[in-house]
C-alpha cells in the first residue's frame, strides 16, 4: 500500500462508504469482524443503491448480504483481480486521464493481465466465469466504488502483492481520492492503526521514519536524548539500523540457533509481551517450544495471555496485571484514521497498573527513567497522557500528527454529535473539521483528511495527491504528477517534489527571512520542528510531501509488479510449477524462511488434502483472551468447532456434531467439533481462530491461576495452520493450509 | 345364547369403551380445534425419523422456513387446543368430576353399600403383605398430591399464584419423579392377570391376591397406560427444558406432551375416582383392611371369593 | 364459540402484520385516561452518576461507548446514539464492554510461576525480579536477545512508549499485530 | 365514541439489514443482568450458508395485542399497559410454563436454577419497562432488569442495533421507518444515520 502511492492505510473512512454504488468485499467479512461497518455498507446498499460484491472461499455473514457472490480458492485472489483488470482493459472501462496524469507504470500491469482470461480465471480461482464478469462489470461501471478487504488479504506469502493490486485496480479505476471509492482496509485491533502508526514495528521507528541512521537522529533529538548515548544503547550501528524479529518469526530467533548470526550473535533469551496475543500466529506449538526454552517470560495483561497456559516452564515466567483500556485513557486511531479520546471510565482494577507506570517503573530500575520520560518536555512533573500526545504529535510529521495534540482530540471526541457520518464534518464549534482529525492533519489549524489523495479539495482543506517517495524519476520518466493532477488552489499545478529548505521558496513562491531560513536549514518537511516548511506549502496549496504519481511497480520487491503465486501448501499441485513461490529468504527479519523449498518439500495435497478457510466468529476477538473471558459471550460461542460440508463429512464418516481430529501440515493436531455447514465449498474446512485453552484434546484449564480462567476454551486453531510468511512483510500465512481430518 | 353369554361377560368393556367413545367424539368433533391429523402423523414422523421439530414436510416458502426456525412450525395444530385447554380447564373441568360425583351419589343412593355379615371377627386371613400396603399407601399418598399439586397449577387463578402456589407447582415435578417407581411398583403389584401366565412363588408372593373383575381390570389398564403416559410427557416436559435457541426444535413436541399430559390426566382421575368409589364407598371394610392387611375369613368368603381362593392355593 | 372463532382469526402472521397492526390496539388495554408521570415513575436509578464518553476497545471500527459511572463504579453501559460511526450500534463484543469491570476473572496481582505453581507477588518484588533478569540477559548476551512484544490494544501513547522503551533498551526486536 | 389514541409499542426486525451479530443479545443480557441460560431475546439464521437464501432475524417477546401467554396464565400474571407493552408479575408466577406452550416466539424464558433442575419463574423481554414494582427501585430491577422506558429511553436492544435492523417504538412510527427505507430504495442517502 504504502509503495504504491505513499501511506499505507486505508484511504477512505467509514461513513464514506455510504457514497458507493459499489462495494467489492474481498477477503474480508465485516459482518462478523466489523459489524458496525455494515451499517454504512447496508445503507449504500439500501439508499445509495449500491451493488454489494463479496469474494471470499466461504459463505459469510457478509456474503449473506451480498448481491453477487464469487467463491473463490484461497490465495488466488491475484488471479482474480488481474481477471479484472483484463475484463476492465477490454472493455476500455479504465479512467484513462486518471492513469494518465496520476500513475506510473500501468502498462505492465496490463501486459501482466493478459494471461488472466475468465477462462484461466476460473481453472485458478475455481469461481464461474460468468461471476468474474458480472462484478468486474458491476464494479467497474459504477462510479465511484470502493474496495474493502482485510487479513483475507494481507495474511498470505503473497500478502503485499494483494494489497498492491487491489490497490492498482483502484487506480485502474480512477476511483481513488473520491468520496465513495478508495481502498478501504478494515483493521483489526482498535488501535491496530495507532499502534503501526507509533511505530511498534521491528523494522521502522514512529511515524514510518524507517531505521537509517538520519531517522535515529531525528528521534534523539525528538525524544531530546543524546544521539550517542541511544547509538550506545545497542550493540552496533549495524544492529541498530538492522530490522528485528517479527511477531510472527521472533520463536525461530530461539529455536533456530543459526539465527542468531543475524540477531547479534545470540539467540532470544527473553520475552516481554504487552497486551498481546500470540498465539493468534500460525505454528502455535513453535510458541509453546519457544516459550519453553526462552530465560525469562513476562506477560503484561489485563487478563492471563493464554500463552501462559499453553507453555510448560516451571519458572521465571511472570504475570503483570495491567489496567484494561478503560481504566487508562489516550488517543485510539479507528481504521479511518479517526483519532478518539479514550476517556478513563473508573481507575484500575484491583492491584492493576496501567502500562505506562509498568514501563516507568522498569526504566527507573533500568537506569534510563530520565531519558525516557524527557521527550514529554516537562521534566518530572508531566501530565500522562496528554504531554505524550503532544510529543508524539510534535515528532511524528511524516503521516501529518502535527494537529493531533490532545485538546483537539478530546474536543472532537466530546463533541462527537456534531459531526456529519458520510462527511465526517463538524458543525457549530468544530465546523470545518473532519471527526477525529484524520492524519495528515498538517497544522493545529488544518482540518484533517477524511479522503486521502483527493485532488478536488485544497491541501488546507484535506486535499492531496500522490506522495512523492520514491524519487522523482526512473529510467528517464518522470514520477511526479502531470499538468492539472494537482489539488485545487495549489500553486504549482503539476506534480513537483517534496519540500526541503532548498525547494520551499521556489514550488511556494514565499521568501523566507532569514532568520527561518536558519531554523529549516538542511530540514525538510519530516523533520523541521518549527514547522515554517509545512506552514509555507500549505499557504500555497502544497502538500508537503510533494505531488507524484502512484506507482504500480515497486522496485527492490521480490515481485516489482504482483504475481499470482501458489501458497506454499497449494491445493492445486498441478499449478505451483507455472506459479511457483519466490525463492528462500535469508535474514527476513533475522530469519531464514522458507519458500520454494517449502512448496515443493512434497506434495502436500496428497497427504493433507483439505483446505482451510480461517476466520474470526463476531463473539470473539483475537485470541478471545478477553471476549471469552465474558460469561454471555461465551455462553454464545462456547467451543470451537470445524466447518465441513455435509458432502464432505459423509466421505470422511463424520456426524454433525462429533469430534475429529484435525492434522497440519507441521506437527500440530487439534480435537474439534464438527459442524455440518454449507458456507465452506466440499474441500475445505473453516476453523475459528478466535480460541484457545486446550491443547491437542487436553484442556488447560486447570493450569490457570486460581479465579482466572475464562468462560470457555477450545482449540486453537493456529497450531494447524501451516508455516509460511509473507515474503515482504513476514504476515503469516494463516489463510492458505492443507489439513488432514480425521473422526476422533 | 353365545351372543348373549359374550356380552354378558364383557359388558363392562362395551360399556366403557362405548362411554369413552361417545364422550371423545363429542370432545373430538365439537369441542376441539386441534388438527388431528398432525396429532397423530407427529409421533409417528417423531418415531420413524428421530427428529421432535414438528416439520413434516419441507418448507414451501422462505417465510415458512423462517417460520420453523424461529418458533416451531404448524402453530396451529397443537397450540391454539392447549391454550384452550387450560382456559377450558379453569372454567369447566371441575363439572367433569360434579357429574362423576352425582353419579356416584345416585349408584349409592340406589345400590346402597355391600356389607358382610362377619360373625367371627378373629379369624383373620392375611391379604395384603406390608409391601403390598406400602405401595398401596404410597401411592394414594403420592397421587394425591399429585393431583392437588397438578390443580394447584390448572387452577392457579383461585390461589392467585404467589409464592405458596410456586412452591406447590415446583413440588409437582418432584413428585412426579417419586411417583415414577410408585406407579412401577403398583403396575408389578396389581398384575392379576400376571398369574395366568406365571404361576411360581415369586409372583404368588408379589401380586396382590385374587382376580380381576372386568371393571376392575379396565381401571387397572388405565392406571398403567395413562400412569405411563403421565410419566412419560411429565419428565420429558421438564426435562426438556425451554432454551431460546432450540426452542423451535422441542415445542411442538413439549406441545404434543402437554396435550399428552392433559388428556391422561383426565382419564386416570376419571378411573382413579371409580376405583376409589368401588372399593372405599361400594364396600365396607376395605379401608380397615388396607391398614392392618387383615380381612375377616367371612368378609372374603362373601365379597371376596377369589382372593381367599387364591390365598387357600397358596397354602 | 366465541373462543374458538377468535383462535381461528389468530393466523401466523404476526410477523407481517407488525407493521400494520395498528387496528384493535385497544382491545386490551385499560380504561384509563393518559396522565403525567409521577416524579416516582421517572427517577433515575442511579442519583449523581456521571456519564463519561470512551470508546470500544474490540475492533478498528472505533464505536462509542457511553459509560455511566456512580461513585467510581462502573453501572450501567449508556447509548452513543449520536456518534458518528456507530450511531449507538454495537456488535455483541461491544454491547459487552462492560463486562471488563464486571468480569471476575481478570488477572488481579502480580503473578509468578515458582517450581511450576503459581505464587502471587507484590509489585515491587515482581519488577524488582524481571528487571534484574533483564538487564542480566542485556548484559551477558546483549540488548537483542530481549524480544518485545507491544500491542494493537493499547492506546497511542503507550504504543509510542512502548516503542521508545524497546529503542533505549537497545534492540529492535519490537514488534506488535498489525504487518502490512 | 373517540378513544384516545395510544402509541402501540412494537419490536420490527428488518431481514434485510440483521447481520447475525448478537449486538441485541448481549446488549440485553448486560443491561439488565440476565443470568447465563436465559435469552430474552435470540438471533436466528435460516439457510445458514445457502448462497442467497440465508436471513438472520432477531426475535424477542414481540408484545403481541392479544397475547397468548396472558391467555393461558393459570394466575394471571401478565397485565398489557396501555401502550401494547406485556408485561408479568414475578411474585404471581408460578413457573408452570403454559406461556412458554402458547407463545408462537418462544419468548418467555425459564431460569434452571433450583435443586433438580426446578423452572424458576418466568422471564422475559419488557421492552425495558421493568415491572409492577416501584419504578426504578432495585426491588424492580433485580426482578426484571431496567426501566428505560420509565427515564425516557430507547430500549437496549434496539438502540445498539448494529446494523439499525431492529426498530421499535409506536408501531406507525417504525412502518413509516421501514416504508421510507423501502421507498427511499436507490435514491441516495439522505438521512444521518438509519431509524433515528
Amino acid at each position: 500500500m504504502a509503495n504504491t502511492w505513499g501511506y499505507g492505510a486505508m484511504t477512505n473512512h467509514l461513513g464514506d462508504m455510504q457514497n458507493s454504488k459499489a462495494i467489492i468485499i474481498f477477503g474480508a467479512n465485516p459482518a462478523s469482524n466489523h459489524p458496525i461497518a455494515m451499517q454504512h455498507i447496508l445503507k449504500a446498499k439500501e439508499q445509495n443503491g449500491a451493488k454489494i460484491i463479496v469474494i471470499d472461499p466461504r459463505y459469510t455473514k457478509t456474503a449473506a448480504k451480498s448481491d453477487i457472490y464469487c467463491r473463490i480458492r484461497t490465495g488466488t485472489d491475484i488471479a482474480f483481480l488481474y481477471g479484472m483488470i483484463r475484463l476492465i482493459r477490454d472493455n476500455n472501462w479504465y479512467d484513462k486521464s486518471f492513469i494518465n496524469d496520476r500513475v506510473y507504470g500501468m502498462e505492465e500491469i496490463f501486459k501482466e493481465c493478459e494471461e488472466y482470461t475468465p477462462e484461466h480465471v476460473e481453472d485458478i480461482t475455481g469461481c464461474p466465469k460468468e461471476l468474474l464478469i458480472q462484478a468486474a462489470t458491476a464494479f467497474a461501471t459504477a462510479e465511484p466504488g470502493c474496495l474493502i478487504w482485510n487479513q483475507g488479504w494481507t495474511q498470505h506469502t503473497v500478502g503485499s502483492s494483494n494489497t498492491r493490486l487491489g490497490s492498482i485496480l483502484q487506480l485502474v479505476l480512477g476511483n481513488m481520492g473520491k468520496p465513495g471509492g478508495g481502498t478501504n482496509i478494515l483493521r483489526g485491533h482498535d488501535n491496530v492503526q495507532g499502534s503501526t502508526d507509533m511505530g511498534c514495528l521491528s523494522d521502522t521507528l514512529p511515524g514510518y521514519y524507517g531505521l537509517a541512521e538520519g531517522s535515529w537522529k531525528y528521534f534523539a533529538s525528538q525524544w531530546k536524548v543524546d544521539y550517542e548515548w541511544l547509538k550506545g544503547r545497542f550493540k552496533s550501528k549495524e544492529m541498530m539500523e538492522a530490522k528485528g524479529f517479527s511477531l510472527s518469526l521472533w520463536m525461530n530467533g530461539v529455536l533456530d540457533e543459526a539465527n542468531a548470526k543475524n540477531n547479534a550473535g545470540t539467540p532470544l533469551k527473553a520475552l516481554v509481551c504487552i497486551g498481546n496475543g500470540i498465539s493468534t500466529i500460525t505454528q502455535t506449538h513453535k510458541v509453546k517450544e519457544a516459550l519453553d526454552k526462552l530465560d525469562l517470560v513476562v506477560f503484561i495483561d489485563p487478563y492471563v495471555n493464554d500463552a501462559a497456559v499453553i507453555t510448560t516452564r516451571d519458572n521465571n515466567l511472570y504475570l503483570l496485571p495491567a489496567a484494561s483500556q478503560v481504566e487508562c485513557s489516550g488517543t485510539v486511531v479507528n481504521t479511518g484514521r479517526s483519532a478518539q479520546w479514550r476517556s478513563k471510565v473508573i481507575e484500575p482494577l484491583y492491584e492493576a497498573r496501567p502500562d505506562e507506570e509498568i514501563l516507568f517503573d522498569f526504566a527507573k530500575r533500568m537506569g534510563f527513567y530520565d531519558e525516557f520520560t524527557a521527550g514529554m518536555g516537562k521534566g518530572k512533573d508531566f501530565t500522562w497522557p496528554e504531554d505524550a500526545t503532544d510529543e508524539i504529535a510534535r515528532s511524528l510529521k511524516t503521516v501529518g500528527f502535527q494537529g493531533r495534540t490532545a485538546a483537539r482530540v478530546k474536543k472532537h471526541t466530546e463533541n462527537w454529535h456534531l459531526f456529519d457520518t458520510t462527511s465526517l464534518k463538524g458543525r457549530g464549534p468544530v465546523s470545518k473539521e473532519y471527526y477525529g482529525l484524520p492524519w495528515p492533519c498538517w497544522t493545529q489549524e488544518h482540518p484533517g483528511s477524511p479522503v486521502l489523495y483527493n485532488i478536488n479539495l485544497p491541501v488546507s482543506q484535506g486535499g492531496m495527491g500522490f506522495r512523492t517517495r520514491f524519487g522523482t524519476e526512473r529510467n528517464g520518466v518522470s514520477l511526479l504528477a502531470a499538468d492539472g493532477a494537482a489539488p485545487v488552489g495549489s500553486r504549482i499545478k503539476g506534480g513537483y517534489d517534496e519540500i526541503t529548505s532548498q525547494n520551499i521558496e521556489n514550488l511556494s513562491g514565499i521568501k523566507l527571512t532569514d532568520e527561518e531560513k536558519k531554523l529549516v536549514e538542511g530540514k525538510n518537511w519530516k523533520t523541521d520542528d518549527s514547522g515554517i516548511l509545512v506552514r509555507n506549502a500549505l499557504k500555497a496549496g502544497l502538500a508537503p510531501y510533494g505531488n507524484a504519481r502512484a506507482r504500480t511497480i515497486v522496485w527492490g520487491f521480490r515481485d516489482e509488479i504482483p504475481k499470482h503465486r501458489e501458497p506454499l501448501h497449494s491445493f492445486r499441485q498441478d499449478l505451483v510449477k507455472r506459479y511457483p513461490a519466490v525463492a528462500d529468504i535469508e535474514n527476513h527479519y533475522r530469519t531464514t524462511v522458507r519458500y520454494a523449498s517449502e512448496q515443493n518439500a512434497q506434495n502436500w495435497v496428497a497427504d493433507y488434502p483439505i483446505n482451510i478457510v480461517s476466520g474470526r466468529v463476531v463473539e470473539h476477538m483475537g485470541t478471545g483472551t478477553e471476549t471469552r473471558a465474558s460469561k454471555y459471550l461465551a455462553e454464545l460461542s462456547g467451543e470451537m468447532y470445524g466447518e465441513l460440508h455435509p458432502e464432505l463429512a459423509a466421505k470422511l464418516g463424520i456426524r454433525d456434531g462429533e469430534m475429529m481430529w484435525v492434522y497440519g501440515t507441521g506437527e500440530g493436531k487439534i480435537k474439534i467439533k464438527c459442524k455440518y455447514s454449507y458456507r465452506v465449498d466440499e474441500n475445505s474446512v473453516f476453523l475459528p481462530q478466535n480460541f484457545s485453552g486446550v491443547w491437542s484434546g487436553e484442556s488447560l484449564e486447570s493450569r490457570y491461576p486460581a479465579g482466572t480462567a475464562p468462560h470457555s476454551f477450545g482449540e486453537n486453531s493456529n497450531q494447524v495452520t501451516s508455516y509460511g510468511y509473507d515474503q515482504q512483510t513476514s504476515c503469516p500465512e494463516t489463510k492458505c493450509s492443507l489439513v488432514r481430518i480425521e473422526r476422533a | 345364547m353365545q351372543s348373549s353369554t359374550f356380552f354378558t361377560r364383557n359388558k363392562a368393556y362395551i360399556f366403557t369403551l362405548l362411554g369413552l367413545g361417545l364422550v371423545g367424539f363429542v370432545f373430538v368433533g365439537f369441542m376441539m380445534i386441534m388438527d388431528w391429523e398432525y396429532f397423530l402423523k407427529y409421533p409417528l414422523h417423531v418415531i420413524l425419523t428421530g427428529d421432535t421439530s414438528g416439520v413434516l414436510s419441507e418448507p414451501t416458502s422462505n417465510y415458512q422456513a423462517m417460520v420453523n426456525a424461529a418458533f416451531g412450525p404448524s402453530y396451529n395444530s397443537i397450540a391454539p387446543e392447549i391454550i384452550r385447554a387450560s382456559n377450558e380447564r379453569q372454567e369447566f373441568i371441575w363439572w367433569v368430576f360434579v357429574a362423576e360425583i352425582a353419579i356416584f351419589c345416585f349408584m349409592y343412593a340406589k345400590y346402597g353399600r355391600k356389607v358382610a355379615i362377619v360373625t367371627n371377627p378373629s379369624d383373620e386371613v392375611q391379604v395384603f403383605s406390608i409391601f403390598h400396603r406400602a405401595v398401596i399407601w404410597l401411592n394414594i399418598i403420592v397421587i394425591s398430591a399429585l393431583i392437588i399439586t397438578g390443580f394447584n397449577i390448572t387452577w392457579g387463578m383461585r390461589s392467585g399464584g404467589g409464592d405458596i402456589a410456586f412452591f406447590l407447582r415446583s413440588s409437582h415435578e418432584m413428585l412426579g419423579l417419586v411417583w415414577l417407581p410408585l406407579w412401577f411398583a403398583m403396575t408389578l403389584v396389581a398384575f392379576k392377570d400376571a398369574k395366568i401366565l406365571f404361576n411360581n412363588s415369586l409372583s404368588k408372593k408379589l401380586i396382590l391376591k385374587g382376580s380381576y373383575s372386568p371393571m376392575g381390570r379396565i381401571i387397572f389398564i388405565v392406571f398403567v397406560i395413562m400412569g405411563a403416559s403421565l410419566l412419560f410427557s411429565g419428565i420429558t416436559i421438564w426435562y426438556l427444558h425451554p432454551d431460546a435457541y432450540t426452542h423451535s426444535e422441542f415445542i411442538q413436541l413439549k406441545r404434543y406432551l402437554l396435550y399428552v399430559h392433559f388428556g391422561a390426566s383426565v382419564l386416570i382421575m376419571f378411573f382413579l375416582m371409580d376405583f376409589v368409589y368401588s372399593v372405599m364407598v361400594a364396600v365396607k371394610g376395605n379401608l380397615k383392611g388396607l391398614i392392618t392387611g387383615k380381612y375377616p375369613r367371612e368378609h372374603l368368603e362373601q365379597l371376596a371369593p377369589d382372593v381367599l381362593k387364591d390365598i387357600e392355593e397358596k397354602r | 364459540m366465541k373462543m374458538l372463532k377468535s383462535f381461528g382469526r389468530r393466523s401466523f402472521l404476526k410477523m407481517a402484520s407488525l407493521a400494520t397492526a395498528t387496528t384493535a390496539t385497544s382491545a386490551f388495554a385499560s380504561n384509563s385516561v393518559l396522565r403525567g408521570a409521577t416524579k416516582d415513575e421517572i427517577r433515575n436509578p442511579y442519583p449523581g452518576s456521571k456519564l463519561i464518553k470512551t470508546i470500544c476497545t474490540h475492533c478498528s471500527v472505533g464505536c462509542g461507548v457511553i459509560a455511566e459511572v456512580q461513585n467510581n463504579v462502573w453501572v450501567r453501559q449508556e447509548v452513543a446514539h449520536d456518534h458518528p460511526i456507530s450511531h449507538g450500534g454495537h456488535c455483541c463484543k461491544g454491547a459487552d464492554m462492560i463486562d471488563k469491570v464486571r468480569g471476575t476473572n481478570r488477572l488481579k496481582y502480580p503473578t509468578a510461576k515458582v517450581n511450576g505453581k503459581w505464587a502471587r507477588l507484590d509489585w515491587d518484588k515482581a519488577m524488582s525480579q524481571i528487571s534484574d533478569q533483564l538487564i542480566g540477559i542485556r548484559e551477558k548476551y546483549g540488548a537483542d536477545a530481549v524480544q518485545f512484544l507491544g500491542s494493537a490494544k493499547c492506546s497511542n501513547e503507550q504504543a509510542y512508549y512502548i516503542r521508545k522503551f524497546a529503542a533505549m533498551f537497545g534492540t529492535n526486536n519490537i514488534d506488535h499485530q498489525a504487518r502490512i | 365514541m373517540s378513544k384516545p389514541e395510544y402509541a402501540r409499542m412494537k419490536f420490527y426486525c428488518d431481514e434485510d439489514l440483521c447481520i447475525d451479530c448478537n449486538g441485541c443479545v448481549v446488549a440485553c443480557k448486560e443491561a439488565h443482568e440476565v443470568p447465563v441460560g436465559i435469552n430474552r431475546r435470540k438471533v436466528v439464521t435460516i439457510n445458514e450458508g445457502i448462497v442467497g437464501k440465508e436471513i438472520s432475524l432477531s426475535m424477542a417477546c414481540m408484545h403481541c395485542t392479544d397475547a397468548p401467554c396472558q391467555q393461558v396464565c393459570p394466575v394471571d400474571c401478565f397485565y398489557i399497559r396501555v401502550d401494547g407493552i406485556v408485561l408479568h408479575d414475578k411474585d404471581k408466577c408460578i413457573g408452570c410454563g403454559y406461556c412458554l406452550f402458547a407463545c408462537p416466539f418462544g419468548a418467555p424464558q425459564f431460569p434452571q436454577d433450583g435443586a433438580f433442575g426446578i423452572k424458576g419463574k418466568m422471564d422475559k423481554c419488557t421492552m425495558c419497562a421493568g415491572g409492577p414494582e416501584e419504578t426504578n427501585s432495585p426491588a424492580e430491577f433485580n426482578k426484571y432488569g431496567q426501566n428505560r422506558i420509565a427515564e425516557g429511553k430507547v430500549p437496549m436492544c434496539a438502540s445498539m442495533c448494529s446494523t439499525k435492523a431492529l426498530l421499535v417504538g409506536d408501531s406507525t412510527e417504525v412502518a413509516a421507518i421501514k416504508t421510507y427505507r423501502s421507498v427511499a430504495h436507490g435514491k441516495g442517502i439522505s438521512t444521518q444515520s438509519y431509524g433515528w
